[in-house]
């Protein structure tokens, strides 16, 4: 059988180590392994590895390898190919913008030909995530430029054909380790305009479209959700005029109707964050915050005791990105005009709009983002948003800055879970964010096409079905 | 009727007061390219006459001969490539900018088209009282009042014109209102570009009358530029013949007419059609083959070698001279 | 005179034409008699807006749209091209036995066909000539014209051309099919006196040649006065006075010929003074009932006031005027008194 | 022969021609023209009073009542005559709101564009010899930048807002207006009238201004309402790309962009903004094309003939032979 | 004529360059490619590594020296974006667009051609007044809506041509009507307007005096001397397809085309193939107009190529 994926953007490399993009992720999820894998619903299993890896120190974890595993290109996967995977990845003159999910590595060594053991340079709880996210290149070809646009991997499927701009074919890897999939061909095209990829579903075109708007659940033959990664938050800087006073953080905490906002502009496909930017399925998750109530009486008393009544609040956001994202930015906004204050939107291009992100000495007041967190680990949270001198974040609470440096090196999982606890707490407190909603990856399908979505977003091609 | 006929030696006593000397103009035909310099196209070629104070010159010649561009080089709308343009003995030839402005109260210009010489968005007051307003004579057109009204009279047109547009009148009294904005400035001399061409016989009388009677009341000098060589019969003094940029003879008017030297002049002369039957059926007519030479490119030696019946060599080789023939008679040709 | 037996060849009769204009109804023709016999040269002169053009571009059938006939008829040897199936011969006819050449030539040729090609399309429409042929027609046509190296100049686009060689290619356009009338609205106009006579001549020579009748349209009297033998008088889309050329010089007999004549200023007089007609003629908005000269007329009187109709006043001569031949300025020379027929 | 003339009316009293009266009456006669005006009336009078009678403020949002369908589908409410959009904004208000911005925008751009380029082309024209050739070459070289381009690059250099569009959509068409007005001024300055006026001695200024300008205004008026049509519709477009005019103020390109995504559920979302922008241009074209016509004399002259000629034919079913006037 | 395209091919180059020096300039400005380019979460080493590798660390006068240099090879750098040479990125995109705006203009062509000399038949008569509001309809639809529409009705409702994407000839239709219409009114209305002006002229009337059939005046004399104009406008709308205006249609119809890349060179600061496609499409316009007085003088003899 032959099924079509529509993805937003086209892959610029087949290359799995170069690039961090969807376009690319997309393809390559069918025709690249991980050592580790996940179930649909986010446990980790061992991929190509045997087991789950054992930890022969706190900087050293070692791995068994499946046997009799090959590359499509007719190389083995052994330890060789492991040591090169990371080797590559890590090896700064080649630059893989997915360095930052393995910075902690430090090399990879061969026991024997199906063991190998990853060295971190310091201690690294959260490895074996990582290792989910490595993909394994063969060890001879994978220095060939060719590479990039003629993957050879271990996974279900192999490249057929890749017209730039249009599509690439993936067709059945024969040779396959593990089940036989189902679908033999697999179609991804590019379509960039969310209305055009709904007319292509509506003809019958497409198989699968993702980022379904909620609203068309009712009008596409099928669709299913599945609790994302991404979850959206704005961001309050503890340092400006408007936004220092406590009372008025919380005021705008309480000002929004999460539910609302999750049933209606998102007709249900999303949750209300609890109290907290951490995804619920991730490592660290906090259960016992609670969510911030809808309070728009108390939201409305504290401004006013904080004489913050008037005054503007700049909101920065951008606009395309993420789902509803604008939408979103408004809808908030005007929650917070009901509450009092002027807002201020500055929906900007995106470039700018991440300048006005990363600019670590004038932090606007509000920044709007989506967090995404494939690696499912807390410490994604903590050191983009938490630790004061994140990428985003806009506090400087010294507890802070001390636990999450701290949780990132302790191996032992109880303590660790525990330092992510209080920092969560922490934050809640004083409301240095303002976490919105976790979102739900919605998909459109085909009356044909049979899959249950995956927490991790992944596309793999071989769950799927079809039904003719 | 007229001081002309009875007195053609009048004018000479005086000095002239417009003296061309040698005159050429070029025109830029076309830039090839934005860098590259224009290719000129000559208009005229070596010009020298002399207009005396009341006295007309009548200017004749073909459709592209350069009778404009002599009018428009005369009251420097153009600049000359070469030769002098005396204006009563003040050298002009290089006036511009504010000197020039000043220049235009004593020369004047009459236009062909009466339809399109006077702006159709502004009265009759207006116009002609706009000379008068940007050489800061009068403030506004309505102080001008009385002033035009006298100009209005003096040229003819009914006294309740004032206030009209210029679509309200006929041809000739369109050209009458031109002739009064000419006369604004009281000038003393005036340009007139073929200011009969464009009306009907029946009226063309009425102009050409006004622009006599008019000299004769304010001692104008006229060069009279026309291609109908009847008319210029009637108002010139003296008459100049021009072939494509060159003056090919000029004398005075009878003697021209009369007994003309250079052989165009006689094909003109020839080719005017008599309004009389048997007149013109008894008329020996010379026709000449051939065309107007081309500005672009113009034969060398006589401009009129390859039509005339008379050219040798030397004709088609060297320029002939404008040479004296009489004591008002020059022509320029090898063969007279 | 054989010609004047024979059936006239065109007859205009009580032709109307009006255009409608955001002003009112411009009465363009008010009514115009005219005819034409095989071999006659007839010049139509008047003042600018007397109706002339019009006249040739109605038996042309090129009044279009804001004009339309209004009344009258037009015969082309004795049949209607107006009525029942007129309009459709007529197409046949325009161009192959009447043909028409137009005042301004820089403006009659398009631009972007060669003159060859331009000259060949009348022959293949009418004579149903092939290209081949055609090329071969066109080149004696333009040697007819008195144009040098033909085959050159068929290939050159009209603006490499000078207006009388343009003008001249009009002619040859017009003589293609050997009209037997050609209809010339003042086709000298535009050009230069020298070059002008060349084009009289060659028009005169034409006609005696190919047997054309001619109708000359014009304001230049001299012009008329070399060429026509017949002459109709126009004003205010009116023909007020017809007759033949010679006796209509010496002894005209409607008062607006007489000053028409009187006007016009010759080269062989001496005359310090022009004379002219004073006053302007009346708006064809509003034309008076009456003779519509009457308002100019030095000898005007009350019955003027209802429209004269042209009438014989003397062997082959007509006019329309209550009061014709007399002399309705003193100036006028003492021969417009009437005389026998010479 | 004795032609008894035919009696001739006096023309009936008419109103004087290039008057008020006579040119409403003209508009009257053109329906296209007058739906055109009137439209574009609507439009301006909407742009200045919209804030006062849109039913809801055009920025309100309320997460209840989102993508409520028009009053007429089976779930509308009169509450919400269009509709509401995905932020449970009133269509209606929005559509009435976007009004002023597209007018803003259009007569902004329409204005700064305009008196740009007729100042090169007035120069351009009026100096020629080199600074036309300079000028011009100018106008080529932009001519020849490429457009969009453009407008993306700046947008993207200076961020995307109204003041931004207006100032890119000037700088990227004012070449136009400079083109028409060079080539105006280079054949009005050959008309003896204007010839006349530099021959006594009237200084470049008054020549420009009083002579040459007055000729510019009908062509001008048309070329600038027929500009203004494509920068409504090129506002449009920037919205619809994410580059025009931002939240929370409203415009018709931006609203049919924000509802493209729901034009399966919520088809109300881009058509009625869109359908504001069709008939907003369409009327205008309508206008544009009446007023070229009746400033153009002869044009307007072969219209009323025309008409004329119609009526005629119509009449002359009834009475075929011609009626003598 | 050889000089001339040679004169006019030196012109272009000062226009393509001039063109090229702004877009250097505004392209450093747009924005830092490093932080677009990269993940939210990439660490300041990763940026700066990337900025080392394309060279932004160095000064901008250095940065110019060096572009003006490759610019001799048509050497643009590689694309950050595709992370190939920007050159191959625009071989790859440039036909697509250039055989939509083939099929666009061309159906253009055809529709306005035929339907503006029928409507200048008779102005003010029923067909005109057909035709005129057709094309003034035309010219009122927004592209973006008239393409969703077009879509809604053909691929989705009645299923006879697909949505969106690049392919055969049925691709082609609906992007190319979605880009043909309006552009197919502008022409039309020219023709229209240009055919009545043409009717009016002298030549006319001599054709019609020589009696002519009227399909011979329409087709022989007066369309045929209405095509300069049109051949203007209809070069003009070429350009401003290839300028870009061809990214709404891209957009909306997910054509993998050259405008489509520009919007995303732009969303991703991608400079060097920003300035690529600047450069290239320059070119192009320069050649379409040199192409387009070389059919001026084909058409009417009277032009100069000088
Ligand atoms: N602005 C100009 N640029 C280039 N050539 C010009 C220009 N004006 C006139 N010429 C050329 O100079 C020559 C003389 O022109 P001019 O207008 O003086 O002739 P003219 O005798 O007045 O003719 P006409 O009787 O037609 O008015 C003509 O051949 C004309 O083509
Ligand atoms: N298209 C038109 N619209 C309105 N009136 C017209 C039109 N064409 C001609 N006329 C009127 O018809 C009358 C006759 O015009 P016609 O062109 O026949 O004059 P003419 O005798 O040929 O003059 P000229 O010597 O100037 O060529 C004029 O009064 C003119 O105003
Ligand atoms: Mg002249
Ligand atoms: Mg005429
Ligand atoms: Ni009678």
């Amino acid at each position: 059988a032959e099924i079509t994926i529509a993805v937003g953007s086209e892959a610029s490399t087949l290359d799995p180590q170069k690039r961090d993009d969807g376009g690319e992720r997309a393809i390559n999820d069918n025709i690249y392994e991980t050592l580790l894998a996940r179930t649909p619903a986010g446990e980790l299993v061992p991929g190509l590895a045997e087991a789950l890896p054992t930890q022969v120190d706190p900087l050293t974890w070692e791995f068994k390898l499946r046997p009799n595993i090959k590359f499509t290109n007719g190389e083995a996967f052994n330890a060789d190919a492991v040591v090169k995977s990371v080797a590559r990845i890590i090896d700064p003159n080649f630059a893989s913008e997915q360095m930052s999910y393995f910075g902690t590595i430090a090399k990879a060594e061969k026991v024997d030909d199906l063991t190998v053991r990853v060295v971190t340079t310091g201690p690294d709880p959260i490895l074996p995530s990582r290792m989910y996210w490595m993909k394994m290149v063969p060890a001879t070809y994978s220095d060939d430029p060719a590479f990039q646009t003629e993957p050879a991997g271990t996974g279900p499927y192999k490249l057929s054909t890749w017209t730039r701009g249009q599509e690439v074919v993936l067709e059945k890897n024969p040779d396959y380790w593990g089940d036989a999939p189902s679908i033999d061909t697999v179609r991804f095209r590019f379509i960039g305009e969310s209305g055009t990829r709904m007319a292509g579903l509506m003809a019958g075109e497409l198989d699968v479209i993702t980022n379904l708007l909620p609203e068309f659940v009712e009008s596409v033959p099928k669709s299913a959700a599945v609790q994302g990664v991404e979850t959206s938050v704005i961001i309050l800087s503890t340092e400006n005029e408007a936004t220092k006073d406590e009372r008025v953080r919380k005021a705008l905490n309480l000002a929004i109707d999460r539910q609302a906002l999750a049933d209606s502009l998102y007709s249900g496909f999303a949750l209300p964050t609890k109290g907290q930017l951490v995804n619920p399925r991730a490592f660290g998750f906090n259960t016992a915050l609670q969510p911030y109530p809808y309070d728009p009486e108390q939201a409305k008393a504290l401004i006013k005791e904080a004489g913050a009544e008037g005054k503007t609040v700049t909101l920065v956001g951008e606009a395309g990105r993420w789902l509803k994202d604008r939408e979103l930015i408004e809808a908030v906004g005007n929650y917070w005009e009901e509450a009092g204050v002027k807002v201020d939107y500055r929906i900007e291009e995106f470039g700018e709009y991440l300048n006005q992100l990363f600019d670590r000495k004038k932090r606007p007041d509000a920044v709007f983002v989506v967090n995404s967190n494939e690696l499912l680990d807390a410490d994604r949270e903590m050191s983009f948003a938490y630790m004061p001198n994140g990428t985003a974040s806009s506090n400087n609470d010294p507890d802070l800055a001390a636990w999450v440096p701290a949780a990132r090196v302790e191996t032992d999982v109880e303590k660790r879970k525990g330092i992510y606890a209080q920092a969560t707490q922490k934050a809640h407190d004083h409301y240095y964010l303002v976490p919105l909603l976790n979102m739900q990856d919605v998909y459109g399908f085909s009356a044909r096409l049979e899959w249950q979505p995956r927490v991790d977003a992944k596309l793999l091609a071989k769950e799927m079905k079809v039904t003719e | 009727m007229t001081t002309a006929p009875a007195t053609p030696g009048l004018a000479t006593a005086a000095d002239p007061i417009l003296s061309v000397r040698g005159l050429s103009v070029e025109y830029e035909a076309s830039r090839p390219g934005f860098w590259s310099k224009p290719t000129r196209v000559q208009a005229l070629r070596d010009i020298s006459f002399d207009i005396r104070p009341g006295e007309t010159l009548g200017l004749v010649g073909e459709s592209g001969s350069g009778k404009t561009t002599i009018g428009r080089a005369v009251l420097r709308r153009i600049d000359t490539s070469d030769g002098r343009i005396l204006f009563k003995g003040q050298d002009i030839t290089n006036v511009r900018g504010e000197a020039l402005r000043k220049l235009r109260r004593h020369m004047q210009l009459v236009f062909q088209d009466p339809y399109a010489s006077l702006n159709p968005r502004m009265r009759v007051l207006d116009i002609v009282a706009e000379p008068l307003i940007v050489h800061g004579i009068v403030r506004s057109a309505e102080e001008a009042r009385d002033q035009i009204g006298e100009l209005l009279r003096l040229t003819g047109l009914p006294r309740d014109a004032h206030d009209r547009f210029p679509h309200a009148f006929s041809g000739g009294q369109r050209q009458r209102i031109g002739i009064a904005r000419a006369l604004a400035l009281k000038p003393e001399f005036i340009v007139a570009d073929e200011p009969v061409s464009a009306l009907d016989v029946s009226v063309r009388a009425q102009v050409v009358n006004l622009l006599q009677d008019l000299q004769k009341e304010l001692g104008l000098a006229y060069l009279f530029i026309a291609h109908d060589l009847s008319v210029v019969r009637h108002i010139s003094h003296r008459v100049a013949i021009l072939h494509s940029g060159r003056l090919v003879e000029i004398a005075d008017r009878d003697t021209l007419y009369e007994n003309p030297l250079h052989p165009y002049t006689e094909a003109l002369l020839s080719a005017v059609p008599v309004p009389h039957p048997r007149t013109q059926r008894a008329r020996k007519r010379l026709i000449y083959k051939g065309d107007i030479p081309d500005v672009a490119h113009w034969p060398t030696g006589c401009h009129f070698h390859a039509r005339c019946p008379h050219a040798t060599e030397r004709c088609s080789l060297q320029v002939p001279p404008l040479v004296r023939k009489a004591p008002d008679h020059q022509v320029a040709c090898w063969h007279r | 005179m054989d010609a004047i037996s024979e059936m006239p060849l065109l007859e205009v009769e009580r032709l109307q034409v009006e255009f409608d204009t955001r002003a009112g109804i411009v009465h363009g023709l008010r009514g115009v008699d005219l005819s034409i016999r095989r071999g006659e040269t007839l010049a139509l002169v008047g003042e600018s807006g007397s109706g002339k053009s019009v006249t040739a571009q109605a038996v042309m059938g090129l009044i279009d749209v804001p004009g339309r006939i209004a009344g009258g008829d037009i015969r082309w040897k004795g049949q209607s091209l107006l009525k029942g199936d007129g309009p459709r011969r007529a197409k046949d006819i325009r161009g192959k036995e009447v043909a028409l050449i137009f005042q301004d030539p820089m403006t009659s040729l398009n631009p972007l066909i060669t003159i060859g090609a331009q000259i060949g399309e009348v022959l293949q429409r009418h004579l149903g000539m092939t290209k081949a042929q055609a090329r071969i027609r066109v080149l004696e046509l333009l040697e007819a014209v008195g144009i040098p190296a033909p085959p050159r100049r068929a290939a050159q686009y009209p603006h490499e051309l000078s207006g009388g060689m343009r003008q001249r290619v009009m002619i040859a356009m017009a003589i293609a099919c050997e009209p037997q009338l050609l209809i010339a609205d003042e086709p000298t106009t535009a050009l230069d006196v020298t070059i002008q006579a060349q084009v009289l001549e060659l028009i005169a020579g034409l006609q005696e040649t190919l047997k054309l009748s001619v109708i000359l349209i014009t304001h230049d009297l001299g012009v008329v006065a070399g060429l026509c033998q017949r002459v109709a008088v126009m004003y205010a889309g009116r023909i007020v006075e017809t007759g033949l050329a010679d006796d209509l010089f010496e002894r005209p007999s409607h008062p607006y010929t007489q000053g028409l004549i009187r006007s016009t200023p010759r080269l062989d007089d001496r005359l310090e003074r022009l004379v002219s007609i004073e006053g302007a003629p009346p708006s064809l908005l509003a034309p008076p009932r009456g003779c519509a000269f009457e308002p100019r007329c030095p000898i005007a009187e009350a019955r003027c006031g209802t429209e004269p109709p042209l009438a014989i006043v003397h062997a082959g001569a007509s006019a329309a005027c209550w009061k014709p031949s007399q002399p309705a300025w003193r100036d006028v020379p003492a021969s417009a008194e009437p005389a026998p027929v010479s | 022969m004795a032609v008894i003339s035919p009696a001739v009316p006096t023309a009936a009293a008419k109103p004087r021609a290039g008057s008020f009266s006579a040119l409403a009456a003209e508009l009257w006669h053109d329906k296209a023209g007058l739906f055109g005006f009137a439209i574009i009336v609507l439009l301006i009078v909407l742009a200045f009073i919209a804030p006062l009678i849109t039913p809801y403020d055009p920025a309100l949002q309320s997460v209840a009542a989102r993508l409520k369908p028009p009053v007429w589908m089976a779930k509308g409410s009169w509450e919400h005559l269009l509709g509401t959009d995905h932020l449970g904004r009133d269509v209606l208000s929005r559509v009435m709101a976007g009004a002023r911005t597209s007018l803003i925008v259009g007569v902004s751009v329409v204005l700064l564009a305009g008196s740009f380029g007729v100042l090169v082309g007035l120069f351009a024209g009026f100096k020629g010899g080199r600074t036309d050739a300079v000028l011009m070459r100018l106008v080529d070289i932009q001519v020849a930048f490429p457009g969009l381009l453009m407008i993306l690059l700046i947008v993207s250099v200076i961020g995307p807002s109204m003041t931004t569009m207006i100032v890119v959509l000037a700088i990227t068409n004012w070449m136009i207006y400079a083109r028409v007005v060079r080539g105006i001024v280079l054949s009005v300055r050959q008309t003896p009238y204007v010839e006349a006026a530099e021959v006594i001695g009237c200084k470049p200024a008054r020549v420009i201004f009083k002579h040459i300008l007055p000729n510019l205004t009908s062509p001008l008026l048309t070329l600038g309402i027929l500009e203004f049509t494509n920068i409504v519709l090129a506002e449009a477009a920037m919205s619809f790309l994410g580059l025009g005019v931002q939240p929370p103020a409203t415009s018709w390109g931006l609203d049919v962009a924000n509802g493209k995504d729901y034009i399966f559920v919520a088809w109300w979302l881009i058509t009625f903004p869109g359908l504001s922008i069709s008939v907003t241009v369409l009327a205008i074209n309508l206008f544009a094309n009446w007023l070229r016509v009746t400033t153009d004399p002869q044009e307007r002259e072969k219209r009323f003939a025309r008409a004329k000629a119609a009526e005629r034919r119509r009449a002359g079913r009834t009475a075929p032979t011609p009626v003598e006037a | 004529m050889g000089l001339f395209i040679l004169r006019r091919l030196f012109q272009g180059f000062l226009v393509v360059l001039g063109v090229t020096l702004v877009v250097f300039v505004a392209t450093r400005m747009v924005g830092d490619p490093a932080q677009v380019m990269l993940p939210l979460s990439a660490t300041a080493e990763q940026r700066a590594a990337f900025e080392h590798k394309f060279g932004l660390d160095r000064p901008m006068a250095e940065q110019f020296v060096d572009f003006i240099g490759d610019l001799a090879t048509f050497d643009f750098g590689e694309s950050m974006w595709q992370r190939r040479p920007a050159m191959d990125v625009i071989a790859g995109r440039l036909p697509n667009t250039l055989k939509l705006i083939a099929a666009g203009l061309g159906l253009a062509i055809v529709l306005a051609l035929p339907l503006g000399a029928l409507a200048a038949i008779r102005p003010g008569g029923f067909a005109d007044r057909i035709t005129v509001f057709l094309g003034l309809f035309g010219l009122s639809l927004p592209q973006f809506w008239l393409g969703l529409l077009l879509i809604m009705v053909f691929a989705v409702t009645f299923k006879v041509l697909p949505t969106s994407g690049y392919g055969g000839w049925t691709h082609f239709i609906l992007p190319a009507v979605t880009l043909a219409l309006p552009a197919a009114a502008r022409l039309m209305m020219l023709v229209r307007s240009s055919v009545i002006d043409e009717l009016n002229q002298q030549y006319v009337r001599t054709a019609r005096a020589k009696g002519l059939r009227f399909p011979q005046v329409l087709f022989g004399h007066a369309l045929r001397n209405a095509l300069v104009p049109f051949i203007t406008l209809a070069g003009w709308e070429f350009i401003s397809a290839l300028a870009g205006y061809t990214v709404v249609v891209e957009t909306v119809f997910a054509w993998p085309g050259l405008g489509l890349t520009a919007m995303q060179a732009i969303k991703f600061s991608d400079l060097f193939l920003l300035q690529a496609i600047v450069f290239t499409v320059a070119i192009g316009i320069v050649l379409v107009n040199i192409v387009l007085d070389v059919i001026y003088k084909l058409i009417d003899p009277r032009i100069k190529l000088a």
